[in-house]
């Protein structure tokens, strides 16, 4: 077990699975010198057939994924930054998620894209800060995985890329350089399975990607006042529904934080969800924090207007439980 | 390689089998007994049979929304097709599909889109597979002249030629897009001349002429099996139908329509050719007809005669899981 | 007052604006002389100039719509089918909802697009089929019109055409066909503003588009045992949530009828938007319904199954108030 | 119309305006002082001083991601740029953007596009919205090599071409793409040569000229104006630095970078040809250069000085409301 950043976490994830199964290679616009770096090196190891950087084409990117994945290969698709998804969107929705299910699962499609997003000390502005996990949710036939730590973005990686459907795989930015433990051994991590990452029993907080690490310090912080369980679905398809209910059954309160616009973000699948089957154990009604419904400001100091902090998720915690 | 008495004389079968299980179907349709998008691909036969012709067994086609010419040129037998339109459990995707989004794993067919150049990045990638798999499949992407005006084309042919995968990009330029002529769509006289944009070999044949399609897919099939390396083959023909079976195209000239329907069908123009070259004779025609007439009456009534998909499976597969791995 | 189908409706509200405004003009794949005919005849009376057929380009028929509306025009482009909006996702996303907040309101992009969604009678199938809407409650800057009937679409489609900025309208296929009263005079319905469609007092039914008319027809078929409103918000951006609140102080009781998948659907967002403000009114858990997470089947065995229909929201209904 | 020696003059310091500009901007970036995607155009300089030269008040153009210069050479401040980049309020954004998506609806230049070849579609929409109103203008779309890999591209000049529309579409082919090198992402030898496949007039030009790109580009826009239709003009630059502030560009070999900077420097070419032609010499240059030099010093501090957007003012404008529109 070493400490390492969750890019290397990424990479050793790809690595072994690049060894364990030839089918699997990885494409994307300039992955072997440019970008974040979850694929660099790979090309010295495994050569320019298995390692492609490509033209700058989302669409030709991810439908060729699509394509090769349903003959039997494992593409893992890098896009470059999650708002270009947008450019390939056709080939996801009405392709890659269709093809099993028009197929009666004689074809599948296992392929994995890669694509980092949301925002903070980048300053990347409206067209590069984007969250769009929570638009996919709607598409049946994807499934949407989302780490928020290195152990788990090596685990749920190498099951993404052995699952036999299209898989999302959301990275946020700010969680490339973040350190963890990670063993060097082959692991994987379930999809749909959420990870208790703080038990409590005051209130439910479900945090996704960076705002877990947000979530988890506000929990530390709060800890003589304020007994917080944070829990980490790590999957949005499919969803852990099991962990948070039992959770609220406990705490009786739930927020729910991402970093997704707060209008038709997961935040409200969410809670929705949980309202149908826990909706008498709650003693305060369900809340939500997210972006707020606006595009993503370059300026820092409108920046972290937008987006949930911590400042915002502790305010709003003291809300609900002193209520 | 030359083409036999004995192909000439299949190829002669399958396509009047394409022919009269379309103006079967269009018939149903127009009488109301069956409904969705349908569309047909009367005048295009020898397209279809011509390019099957000349793949391997494990060639890997890509059809489209017009595509039950592609289907049954490769094999995939009427009965099965007649019946996802009537979307029965018997039909080629267990009735979830219709007519647009045909399936047959068995011969080398994913499913075909029903997304104008969708399938266009997806065939790209299929021989990117073949690519890096070695495994000298060559595969095919069907699609129409309308199609080729969609970004897919563009990035998908720019990929292809930079990557030398083995695909041949086949455009059946029927010369219209729903009720839009070409001349209104594009201003290119040539759809072929757009593969020089990509450094790609690009090749116009007339699409009414079995023959001459089947000698074109050939020369660019093989080059792509042997050496890699995309083309881009025009197919030129005319869609002697409307856009879809319910369309009778009010909005092209008859003229041009009874012109090619005279001079370009390519049923009526092979016919002639074997009966010229004294492979058929008319009472054998005659024959062939009738066996088909019956062999499609009998695919109508499989079709009729087959159960419903059941309600309880409508949400299998669309996840595939580990347990559906057998 | 005359009679008169849906896409008439939508007809006279193009035809009107057009003649009101030289800066509205239409385009769309074959819209002078195929698909469901709200463009129908507009070409000889406006001239080919205002009423383009464009090539098969969704990307670039939204891109030019963006283009032109930030340039003083406002175009309402017909998306042939809603499912290859995902062609020119990105030119929703990434470009029309963006523009007025990254000029500060010195660019503004005043165009609509129209698309045909829904499922039933029409065996389309996977692709064909979808309900679309709900993904794009989550991208801010565009706002979603959504229908039900031939006065709302008139008047809608007129608000949407005079807004400046990006409007998505959604029309249901079935609804096309459907008649209803439309005044022949210039009215306007404002975006934002939720129809009661029929009032009453055990519970309130929030449907949208098709799903209006299965609530109002059960709502009349119970009429003796249960007392139904049905609320049509008629625009989900903005959403007028005041009167959903109203109503379910009234009722105690909320479902939300749509037609996209349940997961991640608009049918969620609404839940939760309602329940921050109205948990303690409730008498019972809020219930949703929608499409299964399933692609659409062509069959028509399996596209009822799969399709939210007037027998499950009967039953939902029923299962709720008699609890 | 030939361009007499005060618009040399100017056009020689608009030049050196940039590039003292975008100097500036990267070393205050290296030094750790800027944050955010910041791309310079070092080299680029002729292209946007040729375009800007050629192009009437009305015109309208669209940049992109590498954008400093096409607004530079249009007139916009560079205080407003800079500040832009240190997202304070008086920035050309107000802070919202940054250095990839600036505006300028004064000069009519709507929002550029930092989604790469994003503003091909939109600015064609710019141009039929012309063709239309019949207003005269002319569009320019700005983008690199690269973004004539996407599908936007071939969909736009599809539809321009079809629709006759008032537009120049200039590639700024500075040979790569980040880190890919043109070889690597397309096959063809000039990107001029992709305009033949919608039947559009392409041309080639040096865009080091300074002259020869105000030639091309004045040639093509009178046409637009006077005829419509559209054209692609290929630049071909060569990227001086590297991609974006921080790429000092280790995949790129040194010995083309040397010579391109020697042979290939736009401004070091225009000084020698201006200085040969006696439009100027050493002297004035060191004080035009000098001028320039406290001109940004001052815009840097103009920048440093400005107050930082409002917090409550965030969400204004996400929405145009009709109480915005005085
Ligand atoms: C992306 C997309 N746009 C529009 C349609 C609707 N549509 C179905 S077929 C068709 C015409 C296609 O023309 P072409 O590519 O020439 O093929 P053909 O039908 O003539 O075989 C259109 C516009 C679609 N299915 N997909
Ligand atoms: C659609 C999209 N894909 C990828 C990127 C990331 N990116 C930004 S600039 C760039 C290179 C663009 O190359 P080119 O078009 O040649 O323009 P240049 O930067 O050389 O001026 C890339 C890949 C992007 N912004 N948008
Ligand atoms: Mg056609
Ligand atoms: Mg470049």
């Amino acid at each position: 077990m070493s400490k390492c950043m969750y890019v290397e976490a990424l990479r050793m994830a790809l690595r072994e699975e690049m060894h364990r199964d030839k089918k699997v290679f990885v494409m994307g616009e300039d992955i072997t010198r440019y970008g974040f770096g979850a694929n660099r090196g790979l090309v010295d190891e495994f050569g320019a057939e298995r390692v492609r950087n490509t033209p700058i084409s989302e669409a030709a990117i991810i439908g060729s994924a699509v394509g090769a994945a349903l003959r039997g290969m494992r593409p893992v698709a890098e896009i470059m930054f999650v708002d270009f998804i947008m450019i390939g969107m056709d080939q996801i929705v009405n392709q890659g998620a269709k093809m099993s299910y028009l197929a009666n699962g004689e074809l599948s499609v296992p392929m994995v894209i890669r694509a980092p997003e949301g925002t903070e000390w980048f300053g990347g502005g409206a067209q590069h800060s984007q969250t769009l996990h929570s638009i996919f949710m709607n598409i049946p036939g994807i499934k949407i995985v989302i780490p928020s730590d290195p152990y788990d973005a090596k685990g749920l990686l190498k099951s993404a890329i052995r699952d036999d459907n299209p898989v999302l795989f959301f990275e946020h930015k700010q969680l490339y350089t973040q350190k963890g433990e990670v063993p060097e051994e082959d692991y994987t991590i379930p999809l749909g399975k959420a990870s208790i990452k703080r038990e409590g029993e005051d209130i439910t907080v479900v945090a996704t990607s960076w705002m877990v690490k947000h979530s988890l310090e506000v929990a530390e912080e709060l800890k003589n006042e304020i007994s917080i369980e944070v829990i980490d679905p790590r999957t949005l398809v499919p969803l852990d529904k099991t962990t948070i209910i039992n959770s609220v059954k406990k705490t009786g309160k739930l927020l729910v934080v991402d970093e997704s616009p707060v209008n038709g973000g997961v935040q409200g699948e969410i809670i929705s969800a949980i309202m149908e089957e826990s909706f008498w154990n709650m003693e305060f009604p369900p809340k939500r924090i997210g972006s707020l419904n606006t595009p993503i400001p370059f300026s820092e100091y409108l920046e972290k207007e937008v987006i949930p902090t911590k400042e915002k998720i502790k305010k709003e915690i003291l809300n609900i439980v002193s209520s | 390689m030359a083409i036999n008495k004995e192909q000439k004389i299949k190829m002669f079968k399958t396509m009047s089998r394409i022919r009269t299980f379309e103006d079967k179907l269009q018939k149903i349709y127009r009488d109301g007994k069956l409904d969705g998008h349908l569309h047909t691909s009367h005048g295009q036969e020898a397209v279809a049979v011509g390019v099957m012709e000349a793949l391997s067994d494990k060639d890997i086609i890509f059809s489209n929304h017009r595509g039950h010419g592609h289907f049954l040129a490769r094999g995939t037998s009427p009965r099965n097709i007649i019946a996802e339109c009537y979307g029965k459990v018997t039909g080629t995707n267990k009735g979830r599909s219709g007519s647009m989004y045909l399936v047959d794993t068995k011969r080398g067919m994913p499913v075909a889109s029903g997304i104008v150049g969708g399938n266009i990045c997806v065939a790209t990638g299929s021989a990117l597979a073949s690519s890096i798999k070695k495994d000298n499949a060559v595969t095919i992407s069907f699609f129409g002249d309308g199609a080729t005006n969609i970004g897919f084309f563009h990035e998908s042919l720019n990929m292809a030629s930079l990557w030398n995968l083995p695909i041949v990009y086949i455009c059946e330029n029927n010369q219209y897009g729903e009720a839009t002529k070409r001349e209104e769509h594009q201003k290119i006289e040539k759809i072929s001349d757009r593969a020089s944009a990509y450094s790609m070999p690009g090749f116009t044949v007339d699409g009414t002429d079995l023959m001459a399609v089947y000698e074109a897919v050939k020369k660019v099939v093989d080059k792509a099996r042997e050496e890699g390396g995309p083309a881009l083959l025009e197919c030129v023909v005319y869609r002697l139908r409307g856009h879809s079976a319910g369309d009778v195209g009010p909005y092209r000239p008859k003229k041009e329509e009874e012109e090619w329907n005279t001079k370009y069908d390519p049923i009526k123009k092979f016919k002639e050719e074997l009966l010229e070259q004294k492979i058929l004779d008319n009472q054998v025609v005659e024959k062939i007809e009738e066996e088909i007439e019956k062999e499609i009456e009998e695919a109508v009534n499989f079709a009729l005669d087959s159960e419903a998909p059941l309600a309880e499976t409508v949400s299998k597969y669309v996840y595939r899981e580990e347990e559906d791995n057998e």
